[in-house]
């Protein structure tokens, strides 16, 4: 019987004892919440109005011509206020916020989407709202900054370490140590200590039971596999949880970066780069040098540029349950682009991960077979990474422009 | 055996002063020359903290020096090599802090035996819950050292009473809600939650977070065992340089002689 | 008997007789898509599949509260995919081109909005596109230019005139007369010849709806006022179609730009400053000169910044049907910033005009009421406009050090 | 009348010439100019364009002109006056040519009655189907005054007798696809729509769109009653300056003696 919060060897539960109390009081919101199903209706009708939920589930007729093997399907978690699958989580947390009577929200963010995501429901509830972002995100994230902002939110630039994201969540758990009696600590993925993994992923779960349904309904089959990018794992386990009990093979995509022989990814599970360690408040596979110091990641998506990946993921791994590989920065940009044009979806670059081994394995399949992509969120909100991929020229010229435009006034 | 020999210094002094340094910050050199200082200026016992790259328990002073530290090149190795070196030279007890991580990927039993062997009494892992710690109890107790537990104010007493169970040497009471570095109010609160602590465990306690000043320090006699100085003395060495560290130390208690 | 194409006076189709086949050709093809209910059929499921139709209709509680009056309701078109009503127009366009055979689309496009939808529907059915735009606009929206390329349109940067979305129009139906045999040009708005007006209120009726059903659903009764911004025309014609046989209080709200006592303005109808005339195709209000010559129109929304306004709307002007009035650009920005503090909503500039109306009216009804807002879109597409109108320097000193690495490479 | 004016001149001339100007680009004065020019060189009818700001019907040359010529500030007066001059000065037809607008704004009657007293003959109005020139026809008939309407090769036979039926002075026949100012292949497929255009009326017709040199009247000898040269001299003027003009349109047809 294993113990709470372990998914086999992972997961646990590594937090300073000044804020044992605090998760005793989330565990304990969070069981309540889940035993009574009237917040789960809650959810629902909140996810359902405030958001565009259900998602649609889109078939991707182009794609699936193109590659002539199994019939394409894409989980629109895109169409989500604020872009991205993120809204779930978000708007969950909100609400165990409001039942556990706070009135203050943190969280940390990496590309922006999670911190918008957490401002947008902490505008919508009324609680006061810190983001921490490391410096280098603000710089290269900063319409997200100018939202969060607009949204009442302070934003605090991490100046220590790497200054990304594993350093914001550092710096959020500095900042909850210190005011936990009226702050919760909005976690953006399913990773930290517990319950966040199982949290998360509960509130996600509600792409995988949409998408179970929806594909059924449109096919009368479940799919072959699913295919979803993997950085803490939140909108996988959210779309694999639908389907874990299904003969459906659940297919995770890492960050290849600039290939996994140069060091230069964020590929926790899809290496051999990664190890198991202990931080941020939980057991998983680390990309850590041998000391146990963290490692720099890398990737052309923010949002899967961290050294962990969420102990679920981790286990269902070593149970052989999820397969996992990873994408190049290369191969992101060439299926986002194929994408777009074949079927005017713009996936963000992160989602784009999913796609690349989505079209690596379609021809192989058979056009009785179906598969699904998650697309968890939307790219136009990373048009300066996705300009800059592209080497756009116009693009720099207006940027040049609207930098002059400035200066003169 | 630690818990006794602080006792037995008690017996000089009603309140034992415990620092801090972060290995390799500023540089191997300055540490064995702050820790030299300290120990000429009579603090009683010392932590020493093997830096990590994901801190989450320290506030900025500290973290900023794990990070300079490593970005020195400082490894666990070269700290234990530190740790022994300071341990053979200097007649006071050392723990070693570090979060969980630095044990676990060393191997905790191997780490636990690597300390033994350098003559370090035991660790305070501010990351490890008891619950989480099963592993780690096992290698302490097997090397003979001192795992040192962290209490909180808002610990409860059932769980004081859990914790305080496998601590060894000494009880680490956090004085407050925050990490490392902040100022702390010493109060009334403080008084009550010390008194729970003291209700939870025969071990010396030791009073941390925040101590910065005499006044602290004088506020703790007699309601604490240890005061532990952390980020004011890493402040001092940034202003004042190593020389600042043996009269800031020394200006905390009263001389021994009075 | 009035006309086909004719609103009272307005409307009708005043076209070179080159375009007169297409245009037989045109309303031929949309009266049997009118009569043939599999068509409506598969519209709604393509937006329902691949857009996220039905759009969800949020109670702002909120902005309910500060203002202290009628419950506010807010139609969610922000959440189409693309991110405004304009998806619903080029959906269906894009089904009567492929009922019509036809392999090419052509638009204009202003803010860059119906340019992104249409290039997007074009890809979504393998149509090849073209796109208008002024080359004042494409200098100030590169980033839907951006994603128009990368969606396979090309984009035709229009030289001559105010190098507006006017001129884009008129350059749209000059690559009309030459290439119609296999090209539909999908205007963006409900203004134009017969059978645009009509066409397009069709296709955005869905709007209205759904509104409908959704208002009765949540409370019960018909709202007592609803406020949508007025641009061409068609957000606007979509939302009060549900209504039109209602007793509810249609408002209008077009762009009142540094107001309408400076000319800088937009407005046709909520001013007397515009008169009846012959332009572009069809007859209506436009803001002209003594001579006919149309005039320049100043909104800090580019999507409302525009001399003509839908015959269907001037129609219903003239019987009273529908109310008009204006909001100014400083207006716009200040109920812009309230609504995403309030509710976490980021309306598009064009839209916030709706909400400054409904912020007027609201505190003088009573909570009995309830009135509804069209969120035309969302606002995040606007961040060049918006950063500029908040003044942001954080959001500067972005694009100074994006500029420099752009030149440094 | 104006028919009849044609026909007579066409015995003269087997293929007329028309041609068109923009009222006030580059210059009123420059406009003047030009119109002495062709009426010097033979050109048997002009039109005058009054420009407009959504000119939709024109190509780039005559968009272009159409916009300058209203950046230099000309109005409908002034265009109206140039009109008035120009026919009394000289002794040819004059149409005018404009988008609706024009007329609309002006009051569609008061329009006409000022090209009456002008000595102006009629108009061409292309964004004008007759489905919506009810008032236009009336005003016209009342000052008797012929309204040019224009056919296409995508009109239908029913729709070219409709159209020819409230048609006075020629038939203007558009003869491609597209706007003003782009090369026309005058093929088999132009033959065939000529033919259909005469079956419909026994108006002079006129052919415009693309006819810019010698060779494409030449082809138009016997098949059109005019040749309509329209953006040809506006970039003839654009390129060698007034001076071009005469040589331009008196190279486009054999000299009248030979
Ligand atoms: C669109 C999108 N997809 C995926 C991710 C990765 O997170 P997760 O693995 O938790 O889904 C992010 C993170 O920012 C994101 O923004
Ligand atoms: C978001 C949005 N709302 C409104 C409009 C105005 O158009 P219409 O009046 O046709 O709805 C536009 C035009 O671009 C737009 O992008």
């Amino acid at each position: 019987m294993p113990e709470p919060g372990y998914y086999g060897q992972f997961g646990g539960s590594f937090i300073p004892e000044i804020l044992v109390a605090t998760f005793e009081e989330l565990v304990q919101a969070f069981e309540q919440a889940k035993a009574d199903p009237e917040f789960w209706n809650t959810y629902l009708k909140l996810m359902g109005s405030y958001s565009c939920r259900p998602t649609p589930l889109t078939y991707a007729e182009n794609l699936t011509r193109h590659f002539g093997g199994a019939r394409i399907y894409i989980k629109r978690e895109d169409l989500n206020h604020t872009g991205a699958h993120k809204a779930n989580n978000v708007m969950g947390q909100g609400l165990l916020v409001k039942r556990m009577g706070k009135g203050r929200v943190i969280a940390e963010t990496g590309a922006g989407q999670h911190g918008v995501a957490t401002a947008t429901m902490a505008a919508k509830f009324g609680f006061d709202c810190t983001i921490y972002m490391g410096e280098i995100d603000v710089q290269r994230q900063r319409p997200n900054v100018f939202w969060m902002e607009r949204l009442g939110a302070t934003v605090i630039p991490v100046t220590e370490g790497t200054r990304t994201l594993k350093d914001a969540i550092n710096e959020a758990f500095r900042d909850w140590v210190s005011a936990m009696d009226d702050t919760h600590y909005v976690l953006g993925t399913a990773c930290g200590p517990h319950p966040f993994p199982e949290m998360v992923t509960w509130f996600q779960s509600i792409i995988g039971l949409e998408a179970r349904r929806q594909v059924l309904e449109e096919t009368g089959q479940l799919p072959a596999r699913i295919y979803a990018c993997v950085g803490g794992g939140s909108n996988a386990m959210g779309i694999f949880s639908g389907f874990l009990d299904d003969d459906v093979e659940l297919v995770g995509v890492e960050a290849g970066g600039r290939g996994l022989e140069t060091g230069a990814h964020a590929a926790r599970l899809a290496s051999s780069d990664a190890s198991l360690g202990v931080a941020q408040g939980y057991k998983t596979f680390f990309l850590q040098d041998d000391d146990g110091q963290m490692k720099e990641t890398h990737s052309v998506a923010a949002g899967l540029d961290y050294v962990g990946v969420s102990p679920i993921l981790s286990h269902l791994k070593e149970t052989g349950r999820v397969r996992f590989s990873a994408a190049t920065d290369t191969e992101v940009v060439d299926a986002l682009s194929l994408t777009i044009r074949k079927e005017g979806l713009i996936p963000a670059l992160e989602s784009a991960h999913g796609f690349v081994q989505a079209f690596k394995e379609a021809p192989t399949l058979s056009h009785d077979d179906v598969i699904i992509i998650n697309q968890s969120g939307r790219g136009d909100k990373d048009i300066f990474t996705v300009a800059d991929a592209f080497e756009d020229p116009g693009w720099k010229q207006f940027i040049r422009d609207k930098a002059k435009e400035y200066d003169a006034r | 055996m630690l818990a006794e020999t602080l006792r037995a210094k008690q017996r000089e002094r009603e309140i034992l002063l415990m620092t801090h340094i972060v290995m390799g910050y500023p540089s191997f050199d300055d540490s064995l020359r702050v820790v030299e200082a300290m120990v000429e200026a009579g603090v009683e016992i010392m932590e020493l903290q093997i830096p990590f790259s994901e801190p989450i328990a320290d506030g900025p002073v500290i973290l900023h020096a794990n990070q300079r530290s490593l970005q020195a090149g400082s490894s666990v190795e070269r700290c234990l090599a530190f740790g022994e070196e300071v341990a053979k030279r200097f007649d006071i007890p050392f723990l070693l802090m570090s979060y969980y991580n630095i044990l676990f990927k060393y191997g905790v039993d191997a780490f636990a035996k690597r300390m033994a062997e350098a003559g370090l009494v035991g660790a305070i892992v501010p990351d490890l819950p008891p619950e989480e710690a099963d592993e780690y109890l096992a290698a302490m107790a097997a090397h003979d050292l001192a795992p040192v537990f962290i209490l909180s104010p808002s610990t409860t007493d059932e769980r004081m009473a859990r914790i305080t169970r496998v601590t060894k040497g000494l009880v680490y009471c956090v004085a407050r809600k925050g990490v490392t570095g902040q100022d702390t109010s010493f109060s009334d609160d403080l008084d009550s939650y010390l008194a729970r602590c003291r209700a939870a465990t025969d071990l010396p306690l030791a009073l941390g977070f925040g101590v910065k000043d005499r006044a602290d320090v004088d506020f703790l006699r007699g309601r604490a065992d240890l005061a532990v100085i952390g980020t004011q003395t890493i402040r001092v060495v940034e202003e004042q340089g190593v020389e600042g560290v043996k009269p800031f130390i020394e200006g905390l208690r009263p001389p021994l002689s009075a």
